[in-house]
This record gives C-alpha cells, sequence and structure tokens, in this order.
C-alpha cells in the first residue's frame, strides 16, 4: 500500500467540507476521485499534500504518517501534486519552472537526464523552453505542470481536474499520458469532474459527493452504476 | 440580551460622567487637560478613519485630511481674519473636497494597491503645504493662529469642555451612519464588490461617499486643532503619523465601533502618562504595541470576547474532564 | 545651465539612483515574497547608519570592517524578525504592520537613549575629491556608488543565477505553487529577509557618510523606497532599478529648477499619475 | 425577447474567451448556457451583467442597449445574478446578507439615511419584510440569525439564488446553481427555480451537469467562447458536436 486515507475530516470554519473519507491507492496503481464542484476533491488534495490541515483522521504514504508533515517534507517522500489551476510560476521560463520541480533533488546529472526524458515527452516543451511559462497556451501550461512534477521523480503524482480548460482533442491526448507516466512505476492519483477521462484511465475510483464517497470500485462497476451514469456520462 | 443593552448604556452614561468630572479631578492641570484634549480629537480622526475602511479601503494618507483640514482653517484665519465658525467648517470641507477629488480617479485600484495611491495622495498634500509657503509658513510651520475665543486664551478647562461636545456629537453622527444603510453598503462592498454591484449598489459612489465622510471629520479635527494648538507644523501630517492612525485602530480592534476609540485613546496617552521616562517613554508603547500583536488578535475592544471565550472553553474542559472521570 | 552642473547632477542622480535601489530591493523581497508591508526598513536603514558610525569612531574600526559587521549583525536582526515577527502571523497584514510599527518605535527609542537625538555624521571612506573636465566629484560619492553597485550586481546575480535565488522568484510568483515542488519556502523568506535588512543597513552606513544621521532619518529613505517599488510594480525585482534610476535622475535634476519641498511634490504628483493608468506600476504583473 | 446578444466577443490578451456570440432569453424560459469548463460561459455572464465590457457586440435587454452599462446599472434593470464561488456576503448574517441585497426596492438616499426620517424607518422596516419573505420562499427562514460563512454549502448556494431575487429580477443569471449539491438539495432547488418561474422570472444558467438541461426550455452550448450547438435539450443531446465537446471522440 503506497497511500492511505484512512477516515479523514476537514472543515472550513464550522462547514464540513470532507466527512470521514478512506481512500486507498496501493504501488503502482491509478486511482481517480470524481465529483461535482465543491464535493471535496480538491480539499482531500489540500490535505493530502500539507496545505490544510485535518480536523480528524490520519494519511499515511508509506510507512509513514505524513499528515502533519510540513508540505515540503511531504513532496522530499516522493508524494507531488500537479495542483488546481496548474500554479505555474508565469514569469519564470519553461525551462526553470521545471528545474523548480527538481528542487530537493541534489543530482544535476541525474536532473538533466530526466529533462531529457521528460522532453521526449513532450517535445513542444523542448521547443519553447525559454520562453515564459505564462505565455504558452492553455495545454501547454498543462504539460508544462504534468512535466514539472515528473522532473521531481515521485513515486506518487497527484493529479487535480488536468481536463480543465482543456480543448476535447487535448483532452484525449492526456490519456496516454497518464498511461505512459504510470508505466514507469509511478502511482497516479487522479482528481476529475469529466468522468469518462477517469475511467479510462483508472483501475479504480471513488465518487465524491458533498464530502462523502458514494461509490467505490472499478470503471465497470462505475459504468453499471445508475446515479453515476445519469449524473456524468449523459444517459 | 436586553440586559447587556442596559448594562452596556449604564456603562456609557458612567464614562461620560467621568469624562466630564475629568477637569475637576486632576485639579485643572492644564497638561493633563492638554493632552485630554488631544485624545478626544485622536479619537475623532481614528474613528472618521475607519468609516473609510468599512468600505474597504486601505487609507494611509488620514493625517493629511486632517493637515489640510487644520492648515485651511488656520490661513483662513490668520491671513484672512475669517471666525472660527466659519474656519472650522470650511476646513472640514476642504479636507472632504480633496479626499473626494484624490478618490474618485481610483475607485477602480484596490487593495494594497489603493493603500499605495492613498500613501502618494498623503504625501503629495503635505508637500503642497509645504510648497505653499507663502501662506502656510512651509517648513517652518504656521503660528500665531486665532483661539477659538479670545477668552479661551491660556486655558484648558473650556476646550476640554468643547471638545468633548464635539467628540460626542461626532461620534454619534459616524455610529448613526455606520448603523444605517450607508454603513451596511459599505460594509457589503468591503466583502465582495462583485456580490455588492450583482445587486445594485454603486461600489464607485459609496466608496467615494466614504472618503467624503472620513476626511470631513478629519478636517474638523483638524481644523479644531489649530485653533486649539495655534500653531501647525507640517510634520504632523505626514507619512508615519497617518501609519499610526491606523495603528491606533488596529490595535483597538477594527472590528467594533468602540475599537478605535479604546486605541486612540490608551495608545496616545501612553507616552503622555510614563513622559517622566524622557526619550523611553515611547518604549512602553511599542512594548504594548508587541503585547496586544502577540495576545489579542482581535485588538483591545476584542479582549473582552476573548477572554469571555477562553473562560468558557476551559469551564467546558473541566466539565468534560469531571464527566469523564464520573 | 552650464554643461558642469548637468554633469554634477548626473553623477548625483547615480549615487542617488544606486542607494535607492539597495534600500528599496529589500523592501520589495519582504513585499513579493512574504507579503509584508515591512515599515520597520526605515529604522534598519537608520540602526544601520548609527551602529556603523559607532564601530568607526567609539570601537576605532576601520571602515568596510565596520560596514561589513553592520550589514551581518543587521541581517541577522532581519532573521529574527522573520521567524519570530513574521513567520507567527503569515498572511495577517493587521498584525505584521503593527508589529513593524512597534520595531520602529522601539528602535527609535532605543536609539534616542542610548545615543541622544543630535546628529552625527560618519567620517569619510576616502576623503577629498577629483576632477574630470571641470567637474568636482567627491571621493566619497564614488565609493558610495560603486560599494552599491558591487552589492547590487552580487545580489542580483545571487536571484537569476542561484538555484536558491530562483527559487526567491519561484515563491513570489506562486507561494503554494513553490511549497508543492518541495521547496522550503521558510528557507526562503529567511533568506529574504536576512538580505533584506543587511542591504538596508549597509544603505544606512553609506548615506551616513554622505548626509548626518539622526533617528527619524529612515522614513524619508522609506518614503523613498516605496516609491521606487510602486514605479517598479509590486512583484518585479528586476523593475526596482528601472525605478530608483527614474527616482533618482528626479532627485537630482529637478532641484536645479524647483526648489527642495516642490522637488518632493512633483517626484509624488508623477506617481500619482502613471498609478492611474498603471496601478500595478511600470512592470508590476497585474493590477 | 427579453435579452438578445448579438455578435458579443471578448478578448483576453489576445485570447478570444467568447466569440461572436448570439443567444435570446424569452420571457418566463429557463435557457440553459452549457459547455466544457473554460467554453465561457462565466465570461459571457460577466458580459451580461457589465462586470466586464465587451470587445465587440451588444447587449439587448428588454428593449433597450445595455451593452456597456456598469454592474450595478444592469441591476436595477432588472438582471439579477449568483455567481460560482463567491456568492454572499460571508460575515453578514442570513438576513443581514438579504436586507444588505435590498438595496434598490425600496429606494433611499443618503440624508434620509443619516437623518432617520420616517421615511427611511417605513422602507428599511419594509426591507427586512420583504427579506424575510424571499427567505420563506426559498426555505432558509430557520437559519436567518447564522452568518452566511457558517452555513453548509448547499445553503448557501440557495442564499446566493434568494440573494439575487432580492433585486426583483426579470431575469435570473445562476452559475453552476446546483454543483457539490446532494441529490436532495438538488430537487429542493430545482422546486424553488420552478417557483422563480412561475413568478414570471425568465432563468439563464450555466450547467455542466447535461443531467440538468431537462428542466430548461432551450439550451445553447458553448465551447472555446463559441456557440457549437443550440436548440431543445432532445436536440442537442443528439448533437455530434455537443457529445465530442463533452465526451471527446470516442476511440472504443
Amino acid at each position: 500500500m503506497q497511500l492511505d486515507i484512512r477516515d479523514i475530516r476537514i472543515h472550513y470554519g464550522k462547514a464540513i467540507a470532507v466527512d470521514g473519507v478512506s481512500i486507498r491507492v496501493g504501488a503502482g496503481e491509478v486511482v481517480a476521485i470524481v465529483g461535482a464542484n465543491g464535493s471535496g476533491k480538491s480539499t482531500i488534495l489540500e490535505a493530502i499534500s500539507g496545505l490544510t490541515p485535518l480536523s480528524s483522521g490520519e494519511i499515511w504514504f508509506g510507512e509513514e504518517r505524513i499528515d502533519r508533515l510540513p508540505a515540503y517534507e511531504i513532496v522530499r517522500r516522493g508524494l507531488m501534486q500537479v495542483p488546481e489551476g496548474r500554479r505555474l510560476f508565469p514569469y519564470l521560463s519553461v525551462w526553470t519552472n521545471m528545474q523548480m520541480g527538481a528542487s530537493l533533488r541534489k543530482d544535476k546529472a541525474g536532473i538533466r537526464k530526466d529533462m531529457e526524458e521528460v522532453f521526449e515527452h513532450f517535445p513542444i516543451l523542448r521547443e519553447r523552453r525559454n520562453q515564459k511559462a505564462g505565455s504558452l497556451s492553455g495545454g501547454e501550461q498543462q504539460m508544462l505542470a504534468i512535466a514539472r512534477a515528473m522532473v521531481g521523480r515521485p513515486k506518487l503524482l497527484c493529479l487535480d481536474e488536468p481536463s480543465l480548460g482543456l480543448a476535447p482533442i487535448m483532452v484525449n491526448g492526456l490519456v496516454p499520458v497518464i498511461k505512459d507516466i504510470n508505466e514507469q512505476g509511478v502511482g497516479v492519483l487522479l482528481v476529475e469532474q469529466n468522468v469518462p477521462l477517469a475511467l479510462k484511465v483508472a483501475d479504480r475510483a471513488y465518487a465524491l459527493q458533498v464530502g462523502k464517497v458514494i461509490l467505490e470500485g472499478d470503471a465497470e462497476t462505475f459504468r453499471c452504476n445508475d446515479v453515476v451514469r445519469k449524473a456524468y456520462l449523459g444517459g | 440580551m436586553l440586559e447587556s443593552r442596559w448594562s452596556k448604556l449604564a456603562g456609557l452614561l458612567l464614562l461620560l460622567v467621568i469624562l466630564f468630572l475629568v477637569p475637576v479631578i486632576v485639579g485643572g492641570r492644564p497638561y493633563v487637560l492638554h493632552v485630554g484634549v488631544m485624545v478626544l480629537l485622536n479619537i475623532i480622526m481614528v474613528s472618521s478613519l475607519r468609516t473609510i475602511f468599512l468600505s474597504g479601503q486601505i487609507s494611509v494618507a488620514h493625517a493629511a485630511f486632517v493637515g489640510c483640514g487644520a492648515y485651511f482653517a488656520g490661513v483662513l484665519a490668520k491671513q484672512f481674519a475669517l471666525a472660527p465658525w466659519i474656519t472650522i467648517p470650511a476646513g472640514a470641507i476642504m479636507a472632504m473636497v480633496l479626499g473626494v477629488l484624490l478618490g474618485i480617479p481610483f475607485t477602480r485600484v484596490r487593495a494594497i494597491y489603493f493603500a499605495m495611491v492613498s500613501l502618494f495622495g498623503g504625501i503629495f498634500l503635505v508637500d503642497l503645504i509645504r510648497v505653499a509657503r507663502t501662506w502656510t509658513g512651509g517648513g517652518t510651520g504656521l503660528s500665531k493662529i486665532p483661539p477659538l475665543a479670545q477668552s479661551f486664551v491660556g486655558q484648558k478647562v473650556p476646550y476640554y469642555y468643547c471638545t468633548l461636545a464635539l467628540t460626542i456629537v461626532c461620534l454619534i453622527i459616524l455610529w448613526r451612519i455606520e448603523h444605517s444603510r450607508v454603513g451596511m453598503n459599505w460594509k457589503a462592498i468591503a466583502q465582495s464588490h462583485l456580490v455588492a454591484s450583482s445587486v445594485g449598489i454603486n461600489e464607485a459612489f459609496y466608496r467615494v461617499l466614504a472618503l467624503a465622510v472620513g476626511c470631513f471629520f478629519a478636517g474638523l479635527a483638524g481644523a479644531w486643532y489649530a485653533h486649539f494648538n495655534m500653531t501647525l507644523s507640517p510634520d504632523s501630517y505626514g507619512f508615519l503619523p497617518s501609519i499610526f492612525l491606523v495603528m491606533y485602530m488596529l490595535v483597538g480592534g477594527q472590528k467594533s465601533f468602540a475599537g478605535p476609540i479604546i486605541g486612540a485613546g490608551l495608545l496616545y496617552s501612553i507616552p503622555e502618562i510614563f513622559r517622566r521616562l524622557g526619550t523611553a517613554a515611547p518604549l512602553v508603547l511599542g512594548v504594548v504595541m508587541l503585547i496586544v500583536v502577540y495576545l489579542m488578535p482581535e485588538g483591545l475592544a476584542g479582549l473582552y470576547d476573548q477572554l469571555k471565550g477562553q473562560l468558557l472553553k476551559s469551564r467546558e474542559e473541566r466539565v468534560t474532564k469531571s464527566a469523564a472521570e464520573d | 545651465m552650464s554643461g558642469s552642473l548637468l554633469a554634477q547632477s548626473a553623477v548625483n542622480a547615480l549615487v542617488l539612483s544606486s542607494l535607492y535601489i539597495l534600500m528599496a530591493l529589500g523592501f520589495a523581497l519582504l513585499l513579493s515574497i512574504m507579503g509584508v508591508v515591512n515599515f520597520a526598513h526605515a529604522v534598519i536603514y537608520m540602526v544601520g547608519g548609527y551602529v556603523c558610525y559607532e564601530l568607526i569612531v567609539t570601537a576605532g574600526l576601520n571602515n568596510w570592517v565596520a560596514l561589513a559587521i553592520t550589514a551581518l549583525g543587521l541581517g541577522l536582526f532581519g532573521l529574527f524578525l522573520e521567524r519570530f515577527g513574521f513567520r507567527p502571523f503569515f498572511g495577517n497584514t493587521n498584525r505584521i504592520i503593527v508589529l513593524t510599527l512597534a520595531v520602529i518605535v522601539i528602535l527609535e527609542s532605543l536609539v534616542n537613549v542610548l545615543v541622544g537625538s543630535e546628529v552625527r555624521a560618519i567620517p569619510s571612506f576616502w576623503s577629498g575629491s577629483f576632477q574630470i573636465k571641470g567637474v568636482w566629484i567627491a571621493h566619497e560619492r564614488i565609493i558610495a556608488f560603486v560599494a552599491a553597485a558591487v552589492l547590487l550586481i552580487a545580489v542580483f546575480t545571487f536571484i537569476r543565477r542561484s538555484r536558491t535565488g530562483q527559487q526567491m522568484l519561484a515563491t513570489s510568483q506562486d507561494f503554494v505553487g513553490a511549497t508543492l515542488q518541495g521547496i522550503n519556502i521558510y528557507r526562503i523568506t529567511a533568506i529574504a529577509a536576512f538580505i533584506a535588512c543587511a542591504l538596508a543597513a549597509v544603505a544606512g552606513g553609506l548615506m551616513g557618510s554622505l548626509m548626518f544621521l539622526n533617528p527619524f532619518a529612515g522614513d524619508q529613505m522609506l518614503v523613498r523606497a516605496i516609491q521606487v517599488v510602486i514605479l517598479a510594480g509590486i512583484g518585479s525585482i528586476g523593475g526596482v532599478l528601472v525605478g530608483g534610476l527614474i527616482l533618482g535622475v528626479l532627485n537630482a535634476f529637478l532641484p536645479l529648477w524647483l526648489e527642495g519641498s516642490a522637488v518632493d511634490a512633483v517626484g509624488v504628483a508623477v506617481i500619482i499619475v502613471i498609478m492611474l493608468f498603471r496601478p500595478q506600476g511600470l512592470f508590476g504583473h497585474e493590477a | 425577447m427579453l435579452l438578445k446578444t448579438r455578435g458579443l466577443s471578448k478578448v483576453f490578451g489576445g485570447l478570444r474567451a467568447v466569440a461572436d456570440l448570439d443567444i435570446q432569453v424569452a420571457d418566463g424560459q429557463i435557457v440553459g448556457l452549457i459547455g466544457p469548463n473554460g467554453a465561457g460561459k462565466s465570461t459571457v455572464f460577466n458580459l451580461i451583467t457589465g462586470v466586464l465590457r465587451p470587445t465587440a457586440g451588444q447587449i439587448i435587454f428588454d428593449g433597450a442597449d445595455i451593452t456597456n452599462k456598469k454592474a450595478h446599472v444592469t441591476a436595477k434593470l432588472g438582471i439579477g445574478r449568483t455567481f460560482q464561488s463567491a456568492y454572499l456576503f460571508p460575515d453578514f448574517t442570513v438576513l443581514e446578507n438579504l436586507v444588505a441585497a435590498s438595496f434598490l426596492h425600496p429606494k433611499c438616499n443618503f440624508w434620509e439615511a443619516t437623518l432617520r426620517t420616517p421615511g427611511y424607518r417605513r422602507k428599511e422596516a419594509a426591507k427586512l419584510e420583504q427579506a424575510k419573505e424571499i427567505l420563506e420562499f426559498v426555505g432558509l427562514e430557520p437559519m436567518q440569525d447564522e452568518l452566511a460563512k457558517n452555513l453548509a454549502h448547499g445553503y448557501q448556494k440557495v442564499l446566493g439564488v434568494a440573494r439575487a431575487l432580492a433585486v426583483k429580477p426579470k431575469l435570473l443569471l445562476l452559475d453552476e446553481p446546483v454543483a457539490g449539491m446532494t441529490a436532495e438539495e438538488i430537487a429542493f432547488s430545482l422546486d424553488v427555480f420552478k417557483k422563480i418561474r412561475e413568478q414570471g422570472v425568465a432563468i439563464l444558467l450555466i450547467e455542466h451537469n447535461l443531467e440538468f438541461m431537462t428542466l430548461c426550455d432551450r439550451v445553447f452550448v458553448l465551447n472555446f467562447g463559441h456557440k457549437i450547438a443550440e436548440g431543445t435539450p432532445q436536440e442537442v443531446r443528439k448533437d455530434a458536436d455537443v457529445c465530442e465537446a463533452f465526451f471527446g471522440t470516442e476511440d472504443d
């Protein structure tokens, strides 16, 4: 077991955003969390990465409890995130943005090698490596956000709505990217509103509604479930 | 609910009686009364500053508007020999007009950017006072301004009572505006200008209105001060004095009407109370500020609620603890 | 207008600009990385001048050694301020403002108690002057300019070239984003606070040899620093260079035509007009 | 037609967020604006309500050109709206939110307010009454003294709708009104929307939940600022372009 979220609760003021959620991601697994805006998906990712404190519950990564660690310590343990809104550094170059992903690594040669590898995946980024990140198109920015995280060599990668604001064609392009990352042995936790996309890549998925898990299982379970089908799959 | 209202009213009355008796208590010592008048004037300044903050505008130019009121009244009285009943309203209106003129072009600028605009607006006004030295005396200041009344010369007691009356009137007006529809609109804009305009509130108008009201009372206090102190110096209205007015408000507590009153009252008097420490007197002020920063997140005015909350919490804990032991 | 007067003013513009930039750079760093409006920057500058003075006059140290010790000492004070002042109230603007004002009140009063309020002047780093084509230039000014320029080049190189410097820029552009890359933001903010305070102290030491010191000397300089930062645009570190240059030129050349207070008024008016059209400053990212 | 846009366009720094858009809302209709995230739906709302100025095009509301009117003016003309996230005054109570929102009806001026004339008191009393009525209408009456920021997410959104009703709108713009709600809350909100329509208020709503379309009389589908389809919900659902925008090309 790689990531183990045990019965967590998160409050914003008096309002409860996440109410008793347990989620597990095994080593090398792709797991999706789906749900509408405001269902608490992003809050869970914030909690995993140490940005939002838990009201109760525990989060374990490998053999270690991580829910009280500062955010950079969590990254140090190999859990990286492509956050909501991408959070690129808009006035730094593509190259420097990617360097930032490797903030914790000391092996310069290794970083360079990994950058080359990532550029193989996203040739367009190599072309634009001296351009400022803010001047890229939406799709390119999304690629850069994923590329930046990959240079950090994570064991588990969390993706928060990678399809947001992408053209349909681009959304389809995400599928092989996520599968590729996974084939390198990296676990993926994908948070998505785009349920068809999520089901295409995930081994298992959790459906979230108002801070609670209402459904859990593999893609087939989801396709067969009436509620999910009506709400997200248009039929 | 009703009970707390009565106790509040009783407290207020008691405070008024004490304020009224101050000259008797201190035996008419002029220095103490002088400080008393200054405290009262500072209360007007800080309360009017809070009016501007209510609308979500961070102004760090308030002392400059006080200065505009003071200088306008002072110049009118000294160079044009006008009576205080003309110069004081004129000073207030001048400050208001300047506030509105500086505010109108910047209604689209918000948050820290507005704070910066106001900062330079304030510095600019004080620079203008310095430049217009044929009237204002420039950097050396303006002296020999006529007093409020000839019979007041050399006396502090009448000044004290007049200023007390002025302060009470100003505070009542400010309180009424805050608790009227206008105040509600200001608070609404401060919370979300988008939502406020979506229900028809004209953000630009109400922001300028807040500036007008705030600067009017700032100018009023300044003009009054001109006739009280009878000399003015541009240094009292610069950048740091403005910041200190903001600080009085923050230390007192920005959220409540009483906050600026408590803040100005206490913080202005501290260096005066410890005057015998000489140059070390401000140290006491600094320490008090640090205590507030570290221990009172809601300022002095929030202290009561804070203590009450802690008391309740510890009592609750004791109850749950004893329940657990049972 | 004689050519030598203009040349003289040009030299002044350079000297003033370099000192303004020294002052503004630290203020801008703390503002863009921590969101802290550090009013205490003014007293750090002033205390820097006095510490430098005491080290040279009372302790009899060499000027340069004294300046280095001053920078180090106040840099450490910056670390202290960051750890126990800014960090606990991260994101709480109001409390940080009161805190920085408390620092102003305490330090100004301490200086008043310890050294008194009469003005002092730091002994010259290199007295005398020389002449180029009819323009007399005091060695002092050259020293101040060169020292400031060397320091600025060092700091800018650090920010642009080093990994930590790049992380500082990243942190200032997206705080949360930086955290999620594993950047230890507290290390970044501490370094920023050290640099900011050390630079202000050096500016105080250098200015103290050009002008007189008094316990309130920092206020005017703080206004200048904020002017530069606003011209540059909040969030722009590189813009500080241009902002400082503009302000230095204004303040060096305007006195040729205007008297003292009018110079200030025009300088401020220029900034207000700029904010009317570009509230985010010349190089600021967004309004 | 109550609302009509002609060639509406908005360019942000070279990027066309809304391109040459024509939409219409008839009196008493519920009209849907759907499309994937980033399709420019919220920008359309901001253009109609005057938060943003269009780069080109024209907006006609109730027979008048409102193209460059400011936000508070469009509210006065009868356009109420909710927001996707910042939908209320967080530090006011529920009741205060409604009273604050009752700015336009009935209207009083600064002097009345400061002097507290009898007329002002009467109007304020009327506002309080009206605020309570609206709260009752949407079913939030029991929590009227709670601070808005302490409400559960679903109730906050309903409060947003109530707040928009206080401007007595002819047209109500709802930005993802049921996002993040439970099934019961959604059912509850649907009832509220139907009741609103019964009162003769037209609704233009943004949603990317396709299921929600069945409520609408008419639907406009946006993708990358362009209108790619319009029609009844049934017509739109069959449209190939729509399928692609929502699900991408099916490769299996």
